[in-house]
């Protein structure tokens, strides 16, 4: 695990200086992000601002999980890389961007398919899990195994011009399973990979919606709360360990 | 209470759900106040479940499978809202609908 | 002016791919992208995301004005620079990131301080501009100077975990100064320079807000039309020429 | 008309504004629904204006001259809202408040 420190070194401080002036941020949430560790999946269209800005605001240790390489038809939006990178793993340029911006920040690639026999060690080693992955698989996979683990996770997607973002298993709020027991049938979805969203979130549990197209392009939604009778979070679970994920969701599921 | 009735509801779509609907973002609907129970000739104060088969039935132009699933509620991944708020807060299908109630249906969406 | 083409060359369809299949957007939005150029004033906080996004989506040609050099106390949210480009000017920084990401974008550095005595000139040999600056007069300069040009100003600022994001002068909408005619006085001014918010804007006019300390993160605001009593927009502007902007704004308009 | 009236008034302060108000971004307020017309004793149903006074007058703790201007308008640099809109769609500060409406003052920000 990550070792905390106890205060700030001088160039963090200097680095960091006009974050510690920020009311309501201050010294005590710099030291809470520099002894965090965080686990980034996925280092395409939402993993690339969310590593650049997690590891510039001073995360103490970054993960970042990408077993895809650098395409250039990724450039026009994924933009912690660049056409030099063609061809490298995605978690390893991710890794490099965030190292220039911010050498105090220790990022470690995992440069590899997040799968049942390789998750939870890996989601055990962090803290928070930020889901920027685009398969509905995964997204029951880093659900299940937070739930195993005891992590948040902040859950991002984005499709067109249409965003949302949750946070699960976070201060008594609903898990992923709470709010959807069973995958979706196959053919509804489509992963398109192409919109975008970032943003922050709040108690009480709430999803918060964009859509560029649309009159209000925000909402934010109230959202149930944990649910006592959800198989993976209520009170008497029956998923005790990683399912196979792939079989559950049906074959749509690691499409892309 | 005249059965004749009809509630204004705002009809919303989102996260592709609109898709289905002529790419229509939100309907305003005139929707039966109430509906025959099955198998009695009685009717009841029309609640979410009747509205989602009411929706499939009239509103949809293709594939109300993407809509409506075989038990009558909203098939997997769509997440409903009752005037801003997640309806499992609100009693999901038994929810009454109220005059000019807002009822949002959000797709997940799956993209990175 | 930046010469128009008619047609997407094979590198350019290989890169965009992913847009160009996107419903609402598609070849003709592209096209219009990269006959566009677009001046990004202010590579910092809020320029960062802007002049990569905009650079790596496709725009023709990027101007981006910014005459400060980059700082250690920058980089936590300023991610177009890193710690090796300490010192280098920002906007010499931010254009060499926009390269690396896309040889296609035609950048432009400006390394400058935007005044009434120069900025006539740079506004008018761009389509559209956009305001990430963070004081007063230069608000007032670029809206008068946007005006006077006939090019719409797309306007983003933000302070500590509030942001605010307009079009000006654009179809009808009102200019910055039928919102704001008088200068705020100095002491309500406050150039924090932290926080960050990115969007879209849309028909009729209006504001988005974001804020990451309330309950309701977004809302989009209504605005009112074009002024006819505007002095800058107006049907009898009075203002035909650049003004004298830090005396009209007060002391405070460029302290940072 | 009963002149002890008041009007229930959600007043909501962004932009930096709420720190003028020990940092609240909220206030319910009960707002008179009757204001004295200037050098009258008469009385006239409560503008944005009247509002703009009673609330340097009652709410400020601190610093009136950052929220009201010389002319009784909010100081420059300040947009109004009248429930979600611009007050200048609304008549500014002529507008006649009405019970339950959401009036919102946005300082705007200078920060890059
Ligand atoms: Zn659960
Ligand atoms: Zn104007």
């Amino acid at each position: 695990p990550l070792q905390k420190i106890a205060k700030l070194t001088n160039p963090e401080i200097a680095r960091y200086g006009r974050q510690l002036i920020l009311p309501g941020f201050g010294i005590h949430a710099q030291m809470d992000l520099r002894n965090c560790s965080m686990l980034v999946v996925g280092a395409g269209g939402l993993g690339s601002p969310c590593a650049l800005y997690l590891g510039g605001s001073g995360v103490g240790r970054l993960g970042i999980v990408d077993h895809d390489t650098v395409d250039i038809s990724n450039l026009h939006r994924q933009v912690i890389h660049n056409e030099a990178r063609q061809g490298m793993s995605k978690a390893q340029s991710a890794a490099l961007s965030v190292r220039l911006l911010n050498p105090h920040c220790e990022v470690i690639v995992h440069d590899l398919v997040l799968e049942s026999s390789n998750a939870q060690p890996i989601i055990d080693a962090y803290d928070i899990v930020i889901d920027a992955t685009d398969n509905v698989a995964t997204r029951y996979l880093l659900n299940d195994a937070c739930v195993l683990g005891g992590k948040p996770l902040v859950s991002g997607s984005a499709l067109r011009l249409d965003g949302q973002l949750t946070i699960y298993n976070y201060r008594d709020g609903p898990c992923y399973r709470c709010l959807f027991p069973t995958p979706p049938p196959s053919e509804t979805v489509t992963n398109c990979s192409d919109g975008g969203v970032l943003g922050v979130e709040q108690d009480p549990p709430t999803m918060t919606l964009f859509s560029a197209n649309s009159s209000t392009m925000f909402r934010t939604i109230k959202l149930r709360k944990r649910k006592s009778d959800c198989i993976m979070c209520g009170d008497a679970p029956t998923i005790t360990k990683l399912i196979d994920y792939v079989r559950f969701c049906g074959s749509s599921a690691t499409d892309k | 209470m005249d059965p004749n009735n009809t509630l204004r509801i705002e009809l919303q779509f989102s996260g592709g759900m609109e898709l289905l609907f002529d790419n229509q973002k939100m309907i305003k609907a005139n929707v039966p106040a109430f509906f025959s129970t099955e198998s009695t000739t009685e009717k009841h104060a029309a609640t979410i479940g009747d509205l989602i088969g009411w929706i499939a039935s009239t509103q949809l132009r293709e594939r109300p499978e993407l809509f409506i699933g075989p038990d009558g509620s909203v098939r997997s991944g769509i997440l409903v809202l009752v005037n801003g708020a997640d309806w499992e807060l609100e009693g999901e299908l038994e929810y009454e609908l109220e005059d000019r109630d807002e009822i949002v249906f959000i797709s997940t969406l799956h993209g990175g």
